[in-house]
């Protein structure tokens, strides 16, 4: 009767090719453990690290484009599965990883002792992310997001144990300790009581409830959505995303915004895609308010903001409250299921993933790359005549602020469009007005930024920490290749578009 | 025999779930707030167990010794960072961390 | 032959270019040869074209240069028409205007801007002629316009006085007034005939319209409005008397001459049309009595030269309006000539007295000048008793004629008959009152300055003193062009006028030069023991501030206007949209009180929302 | 090809112009000029395919199609007919102005500045001959980003606001077009089984009538902002007082006209019914909009202000000779544009050439300059009397046509907007006044900031004078422009059952 009397759950030799990815990066988990232990080459152990991640990455893309021309997808006990979505998602995870790692190469390199346990933490969150992304069973997902999150702890506290400044930083980690463990304990009460009524703990067949499910599905629904939403930092359980993005160290705020968004992005796609729940009046009424909601409220928030960190968290509020708004685009059947084949809303949401990702990335990345662990260059006044004191780091910021905006040439542009389209062919027009007006007032603070950037200061001041070309080498080239990439993604999406929509189908 | 009817359990569960939140939200006391989330914990945990008993088999189970391994693992992250607090703050009141704000 | 009618404009233009290019590089001699040759050579061109016309059978001849405009149905060309009307138009333009631009040439010759004076002379004759011989509205549309810019530059001439720049603009936009009636006609005339070109709408008007049409009386209502802009009738007759505050040659032709008399223009042009439109044309009659009565009792207060002259060409043109009013056609462009002639070299005159005597204006600071200043004397002599039609003078013909054509009316004929004599009256007064006061009795101030003359100036005075005194045996070949509509012909009624009419209409300017004499010449009656009367004095202020339509009008328009203009500099739409900034900026306000940075108000907020959704799905 | 060379030459020449700051900082200047002669060339040899070839609706004479995004039906697709070659032409023509009138003035920076300028004049091009949707709304909102850089960063005391302003106006109504635009394509793959954004394939969707008013009326906000008309109006006094004089030539001169383009390009034959519901109301805006800002342009005392309030004002002209539907108005309203477009740039070149030698815009603190600067008097005298207007003049034969087509349709529309000819005349003059004319301020040796007031050089001299034979031109002879349009607009008057619903809806 459950679907899990049906999936063998021994694990054969095939399955285990699968997980490649995963056992890569745990070996390199292991590995860089070992080589801490050992001795402590910060060098060596961020570049053992990045092999992992990259190691991991290509295994994922490779299987991806194998899964991609023969069409498979493989169940793996019932825990995992990986298919061309999942793939999709660990090789971007994999991918935001692997910069986060170089980013965080410069940024740590002043830290006066015990650099190296960064890189161990940020392989041990990704690992978990790319658990996250691709468990198809709630154990899984439990599993995956609190590696990520015991992880994340450490990433933003890690400059603590050596400076004394750092008060910041500890009361990020404690914040968001405290609040995603309330969300967690929320979630899995919400995972609780589905299980009690459906007798499932797989997201594949727990969403069959049938066409008129009992009032505690909807209430646990609730609770599983009202913990994503907090992951997600999406209005009213946002509260803790500008504090924390502002008291964590550059890089580890990224991840958080990054990888620790997509993440739990992916999972929650594929519970919506794999249960009728949009089609409970309830959920969808509390995802249509809280998408308005966070929309609204993450463009307001950010308007004045004076804090380059704080301003990036209001809009990560805003702009996933767009995602949510694709996500009730899904076109729903007439027996409650989720169709993704028809409409262009999972590709819309996929597309916008990677593109918020690759945007997060680089408006991150700049911003680290003036910054170091020993001074945050946040504030929006350090930016003051970037475009004459550094011009290419000026461009690539600026065009990440454009693809925030959604302006054209870049993903962000292309993101949004397929947003507003999903979103007409699901005849959202309320969601539409929302979208238009968010969008508006999105742009007063991103051009605010921008027009900072061009001011001639009066006094050229040095930018944040001097330091050797040789230094920053990987984090310049990480930042270029992500502006190509937004670049890419908003003059050239076919091939990305083509690719959504064989994963929106795998599905 | 008579089991105890499995609504009674999620009432239970419920209980304590809310009775962490209020404790969660009210205390200011780091320490306290720890175990708030702990209280609030055992109670997602008690709704698997009730789950389990009610489909008899063993998934909630499991899950349950996986929330009391993220409890544990919180509670040790928590610990590490209130000494770090305490060693800057003097203090263990939660509202000190209010630095970072607007 | 007749193709030489492009060239009319074509030298004052290119006069004009080459000025407007060159002439701060050229000698004041080149200037003057070149801003008066042009135009010399334009009347040349005038003569050729006329001699044949006349000898032949004076038909109208069409030259289309080219099409202009193509649009769908609707085409305009840049065609030229030559009929009667336009040979008297024409060679009163380029003959008056070479005289001026000759008397210009000495005139202004001290004058620092002088080749910009020409450039825009010549600029002006282009466009008036534009506007006399163009065979379609457009056209002449092109030419109103182009003349009142030149009018515009002109009166601002002397343009480091702030004055001098109001009385411009005042002229350009009260005229603006009346041509954007004009080209609401043009709009409703072509939508309604399908076409803009003159001899082709008047054929269609007259073909589908009954007399008394609603049509008909919009579109000449329509068309009058930009009439009485451009001739300075009433309501729109303000600005002439400003208008004084350019150079006097300006005065003279412009002002006096040619452009002012292109409503009459228009209006004779278009008569089939008003014809067509009885009510409106009766209209006409009265407006144009009304401003003569108005401007002949303003001109007899005012002290300034200038203005004197300038109401009494306003009211010169109201007996024009008058007769075209009354179907007198042929009447009010004989009018229209002789008082080119009589009232060019008034101005003339008053351009060598005001130029004799450093730019005085007042008449009373001067007087007795008749032994100092001999020949603005004669042309002053000259051109009062033409206007105030003494008999066989030019003045005395056409004057008569319209008179003639009033009574021809029936019903109100009399009345406008009677009008048009007291006005007569008032016309004798005032252009006496003005020789007697400047030229005789004794001498209030400027005693030692002589004449400024020289061949350049007094040339055209000698001409005009001529034409001013003669120009009433002319015939004016305009018999074919309003033959049609001459029904109440001029030949036909003259015997039904009684010689006691006659006897009136000769004796009663007269009169006028009699009262004048009296109280301005021979002291029997005093002007200022007059002025203690209070009921004068209130009249003579009334009338010396022009009937107070300055006034009313600044009440009216200018003040509601520059307080409208005033009371809204920040554009009261902006608003809104600061509005929305407003509450972003209070959104953002309240919203970050939010951020309190408070954990356990963080907390709780996740508590509310997840109440908030979790009575959302028992309640949903 | 050629259109797809002209947004390449442009696009390139930025990027080059950029990179040469480096090599010398006058090169820019010149790699500029360079591709935009190159541009004018290029559409020169348009405009004799357009004298030879037949042009219609559907005719184009040069066109381009390549793949861009074929699973949503997106294709690369440039064309361009009549109307096109003569939008074109005026942007180049104000392109190489916008350079020559920056060339002293930018000293700072020129290589980006260039690259903003060249990037927005590729962004125009693009918009004119884009017929794919989402290509023009690419290219519709690629242009605005260099604009914004060019007043952001050259633009004078005030510019964060006006740049911002400028930016978000056009923005936010940009994204209500793209949702019509979006639904226009759904509504597509409804009816026709697949995606497309191509200009053709959307002519003949058929809008359920209940929607059809609403996604007509996201085109038009985003075309009235841009026009713009009254309400939308108020970015444009801003924008155009802050931005360099380059920067308010290319606004005033090109980037309004994309509105009106659009327009007569997108709007009314894509939704035929919808604008006949809707034409009463947008000749109202358009009738409110020559009066209002008529009337506010003579309450400024900031020249740029002012002449920013006048184009707001003679747009309005456009607007109603769009919305008369008929050969007459629209050939007046791209007349209109045309003329506009010089007098216009004209204008505020003069303004932002005072600016540039007395460091201010106020009013208040100028007069009597003939005396100083006659050549310059001279020059404004010109093109004040061409915005108000006067006969022989192209913008009298736009707006003189407008009129005559919206008053076939809507007599009190037209009489009243007659109207702003009036005011027209009233702030024209009194520009001409409070600055030119009126007692030199030298001279009573009440100032000694004037002192630096030079007269015209022959650069200037020179393309004032190319636009003053360009204006009388089009005043003259109008018939050259006519031609190129009346194609077009013959086909677009008859392809549409407008004309007739018109004739139905204003009956009523």
């Amino acid at each position: 009767m459950s679907a899990s009397d049906v999936i063998p759950v021994a694990i054969s030799g095939s399955d285990l090719l699968a997980l490649a990815p995963h056992i890569a990066l745990s070996v390199t988990i292991v590995f860089v453990m070992l080589l801490i232990g050992i001795k402590r080459i910060y060098a060596i152990s961020s570049a053992v690290s990045m092999v992992g991640l990259g190691t991991s990455a290509v295994l994922a893309f490779v299987q991806f484009y194998g899964a991609l021309s023969n069409d498979t997808s493989q169940q793996i006990t019932p825990l995992f599965r990986i298919d061309l979505f999942s793939l999709f998602f660990i090789a971007i995870i994999c991918c935001a990883a692997f910069s986060l790692s170089v980013f965080a190469y410069s940024y740590f390199m002043r830290l006066k002792d015990d650099q190296d346990e960064y890189q161990l933490l940020l392989l041990l969150a990704a690992l978990g992310g790319v658990t996250l992304a691709s468990s198809t069973h709630f154990i899984g997902a439990l599993i995956g997001l609190e590696m990520m999150s015991m992880a994340l702890y450490g990433m933003l506290a890690y400059p603590v144990h050596s400076h004394e400044n750092s008060g910041g930083s500890l009361e990020s980690a404690f914040k968001y300790l405290i609040l995603s463990a309330v969300a967690s304990a929320t979630m899995l009460f919400g995972i609780g009581l589905l299980y009690t009524e459906t007798g499932l703990l797989t997201v594949i067949g727990v969403g069959e409830f049938g066409s008129d499910p009992s009032a505690l599905i909807g209430i646990g629904l609730l609770f599983i959505f009202a913990g994503m939403a907090f992951k997600l930092s999406l209005a009213p359980f946002h509260l803790w995303t500008p504090d924390v993005y502002e008291g964590g160290p550059m890089p580890a705020s990224a991840f958080l915004a990054t990888v620790g968004k997509i993440a739990v992005a992916a999972f929650m796609l594929r519970l919506i895609a794999h249960t009728n729940a949009l089609s409970i009046v309830s959920v969808n009424f509390a995802v249509l308010s809280v998408a308005i909601f966070s929309v609204l409220l993450g463009n307001l928030l950010a308007l004045r903001q004076q804090n380059l960190k704080r301003l990036l968290a209001y809009s990560s509020i805003a702009h996933m409250g767009y995602l949510l708004i694709a996500i009730l685009s899904f076109s729903v059947e007439s027996d409650g299921s989720v169709s993704l084949g028809t409409g262009l809303a999972i590709d819309a949401v996929v597309f916008y993933l990677l593109a918020y990702m690759v945007m997060s990335l680089g408006a991150f990345g700049c911003a680290s790359l003036i910054s170091s662990s020993e001074r945050e260059s946040d504030s929006i006044a350090d930016y003051t005549g970037l475009f004459w004191r550094s011009p290419w780091l000026a461009v690539v910021l600026t065009s990440m602020l454009l693809s925030l905006a959604g302006i054209p040439l870049t993903g962000g542009f292309i993101s949004k469009f397929l947003v507003f389209f999903a979103a007409v062919e699901a005849s959202q027009w309320l969601l539409l007005f929302v979208l238009v007006v968010g969008s508006g007032i999105g742009l007063y603070y991103y051009l605010r930024v921008i027009f900072q950037m061009l001011q001639t200061p009066s006094k050229l001041e040095p930018l944040g920490i001097k330091r050797s070309n040789w230094e920053t080498l990987g984090a310049v080239l990480m930042l270029f290749s992500v502006t190509a990439g937004t670049l890419v993604l908003g003059v050239y999406p076919e091939p990305i578009l083509n690719l959504v929509e064989q994963i929106g189908l795998s599905l | 025999m008579d089991t105890i009817p499995f609504e009674h359990g999620l009432l239970l569960a419920s209980a304590l779930f809310a009775l962490g939140l209020v404790g969660v939200t009210t205390r200011r006391n780091i320490v306290f707030v720890l175990m708030s989330l702990e209280i609030m914990l055992n109670a997602t945990g008690l709704v698997f167990v009730v789950g389990s008993s009610k489909w008899g088999h063993a998934d909630g189970q499991i899950m349950f010794l996986m929330i009391l391994t993220l409890a544990a693992a919180e509670v040790a992250v928590g610990l590490a960072l209130i000494i770090q607090l305490y060693r800057r703050f003097k203090t263990v009141d939660i509202d000190v961390l209010s630095q970072l704000k607007g | 032959m007749f193709e030489s009618l492009g060239l009319l404009p074509t030298f004052p233009l290119l006069g004009f270019l080459t000025l407007f290019l060159a002439g701060g590089f050229l000698p004041r001699r080149m200037i003057g040869l070149i801003g008066a040759g042009s135009i010399g050579l334009s009347f040349l061109v005038a003569l050729s074209i006329v001699m044949p016309f006349l000898s032949g059978d004076s038909e109208e001849v069409r030259h289309v240069v080219y099409t202009w405009l193509s649009v769908g149905n609707f085409e305009s060309t840049f065609g030229l028409y030559l009929d009667g009307l336009t040979v008297v138009m024409i060679l009163v333009i380029t003959g008056v205007g070479f005289l001026i631009h000759l008397y210009s040439t000495g005139f202004m010759i001290d004058d620092p801007s002088f080749s910009r004076f020409f450039a825009i002379m010549n600029l002006f004759v282009a466009s008036m002629l534009i506007l006399v011989i163009a065979d379609n509205l457009l056209l002449l549309y092109l030419g109103w316009e182009g003349v009142g810019l030149c009018s515009y530059l002109l009166i601002g001439f002397w343009y480091t006085d702030p004055e001098n720049g109001y009385a411009a603009r005042k002229a350009f936009v009260t005229t603006r007034v009346g041509d954007t009636s004009m080209a609401i006609g043009l709009f409703l005339l072509f939508t309604q005939l399908g076409t803009l070109d003159i001899q082709s709408l008047l054929v269609f008007a007259q073909d589908r319209w009954d007399i008394g049409s609603g049509f008909a009386i919009a579109a000449t209502l329509l068309l009058l409005g930009g009439a009485v802009g451009k001739s300075a009738q009433l309501p729109l007759q303000t600005w002439l008397p400003d208008a004084m505050a350019g150079p006097t040659p300006i005065s003279a032709l412009i002002h006096a001459a040619t452009m002012v008399t292109a409503g009459v223009y228009l209006i004779a042009r278009m008569h089939p049309l008003f014809e067509l439109a009885p009510n409106v044309q009766l209209l006409v009659a009265l407006i144009g009595l009304a401003t003569l009565l108005i401007a002949g009792f303003t001109a007899m207060t005012q002290h300034d030269i200038k203005r004197i002259l300038a109401y009494s060409t306003i009211s010169q043109i109201g007996y024009m309006f008058l007769g075209l009013g009354v179907g007198a056609w042929s009447a009010s462009i004989f009018h229209l000539m002789t008082h080119a002639f009589f009232k060019a070299l008034l101005f003339l005159g008053a351009g060598t007295v005001i130029l004799s005597l450093h730019h005085e204006h007042d008449i009373f600071k001067m007087g007795g000048k008749w032994r100092q200043l001999p020949v603005a004397f004669a042309s002053f002599m000259i051109g009062s008793l033409a206007l105030a039609a003494f008999p066989f003078t030019s003045g005395y013909f056409s004057k008569d004629e319209i008179l003639i054509g009033a009574l021809a009316v029936e019903g109100v004929g009399l009345w406008l008959w009677l009008g048009g004599v007291v006005g007569a009256f008032f016309t004798g007064i005032y252009s006496f009152r003005l020789v007697f006061v400047v030229f005789f009795g004794e001498s209030r101030g400027h005693h030692d300055e002589g004449e400024v003359t020289g061949l350049a100036m007094a040339l055209p005075l000698f001409v005009l003193m001529v034409l001013a005194l003669l120009g009433g045996f002319i015939h004016i070949p305009v018999d074919n062009v309003f033959s049609h509509g001459a029904a109440l012909g001029a030949a036909h009624e003259e015997h039904s006028v009684s010689t006691f009419m006659h006897a009136v209409m000769i004796v009663v300017p007269l009169l006028g030069i009699g009262v004048s004499y009296l109280f301005y010449c021979a002291g029997v009656f005093s002007v200022s023991s007059l002025m203690k009367l209070p009921l004068a004095k209130t009249l003579h202020s009334f009338w010396y501030s022009g009937w107070g339509f300055d006034c009313l009008y600044k009440l009216l328009f200018i003040s509601p206007f520059l307080w409208l203009s005033k009371v809204n500099r920040r554009d009261v739409v902006d608003t809104f949209y600061a509005g929305i900034v407003v509450l972003s900026v209070f959104g953002n306000a309240v919203s970050v009180r939010s951020q309190s940075g408070l954990l356990r108000w963080y907390i709780l907020s996740i508590v509310i929302g997840i109440v908030l959704l979790v009575s959302l799905g028992a309640f949903l | 090809m050629i259109l797809l060379s002209l947004v390449g030459v442009f696009f390139f020449g930025g990027l080059l112009a950029w990179l040469s700051e480096f090599v010398d900082v006058r090169l820019p200047r010149w790699v500029a000029m360079l591709s935009a002669v190159i541009c004018a060339g290029l559409i020169s040899r348009l405009v004799f395919m357009v004298d030879s070839g037949g042009v219609g609706l559907l005719g184009w004479v040069d066109e381009f199609e390549g793949s861009w995004i074929p699973s949503l039906g997106i294709d690369f697709f440039f064309a361009a007919d009549g109307l096109t070659v003569l939008m074109l032409a005026l942007t180049v023509l104000l392109g190489i102005v916008s350079i020559a009138s920056a060339w002293d003035e930018i000293k700072e920076r020129a290589g980006f500045f260039y690259f903003n300028l060249l990037w927005t004049l590729a962004g125009v091009v693009g918009v004119f001959t884009a017929l794919d949707l989402f290509l023009f709304f690419f290219f519709w909102e690629v242009m605005l980003i260099p604009m914004y850089f060019i007043i952001a960063i050259w633009g004078h005391e005030n510019r964060r606001y006006a740049a911002t302003k400028f930016f978000i106006f056009t923005q936010v109504t940009g994204m209500m077009m793209l949702v019509s635009l979006l639904c226009l394509v759904y509504f597509h793959s409804l009816q026709f089984g697949e995606f497309s954004f191509n200009y053709n394939d959307l002519l003949r969707v058929d809008l359920p009538k209940s929607i059809d008013l609403w996604v007509m009326l996201g085109f038009f906000a985003a075309f009235a902002t841009k026009l713009p008309s009254v309400p939308f109006h108020s970015w444009l006094p801003d924008a155009h007082s802050q931005a360099p004089t380059a920067g308010s030539v290319l606004l005033a001169g090109v980037l309004l006209k994309t509105g009106a383009y659009g327009l007569i390009r997108f709007t009314i034959p894509l939704f035929p019914q919808a604008t006949a519901l809707f034409a009463p109301i947008a000749m109202s805006l358009a009738v409110i909009s020559i009066l209002y800002c008529a009337k506010v342009a003579l309450a400024q005392t900031d020249i740029k202000r002012l002449i920013a309030y006048t184009s707001v004002s003679h747009m309005g002209f456009v607007l109603l000779g769009i919305y008369a539907w008929n050969e007459l108005g629209l050939q007046g309203a791209v007349m209109t544009m045309l003329a506009h477009g010089l007098s216009a740039a004209a204008l505020f070149m003069l303004a932002g050439g005072l600016q540039h030698r007395i460091h201010t815009r106020d009013m208040r603190e100028m007069s009597g300059f003939w005396i100083v600067a006659p050549k310059m008097a001279v020059v404004a005298l010109f093109f004040s009397v061409a915005a108000l207007g006067l006969p022989g003049l192209g913008n009298f034969v736009g707006e003189f046509l407008a009129l005559l087509g919206a008053f076939s349709v809507s007599i009190p529309a037209a009489v009243i907007a007659v109207l702003g000819v009036i005011f027209a005349s009233v702030y024209s003059l009194w520009v001409m006044q409070s600055v030119f004319q009126g007692p030199s301020l030298r001279q009573e040796g009440k100032d000694s900031t004037h002192e630096a007031l030079l007269d015209l050089d022959r650069r200037e001299l020179f393309f004032y004078g190319v636009m003053m034979i360009g204006l009388l031109w089009m005043g003259l002879y109008p018939q050259t422009f006519l031609d190129f349009s009346s194609g077009v607009i013959e086909d677009l008057v008859m392809s549409d059952d407008a004309a007739a619903l018109y004739a139905r809806e204003f009956s009523k």
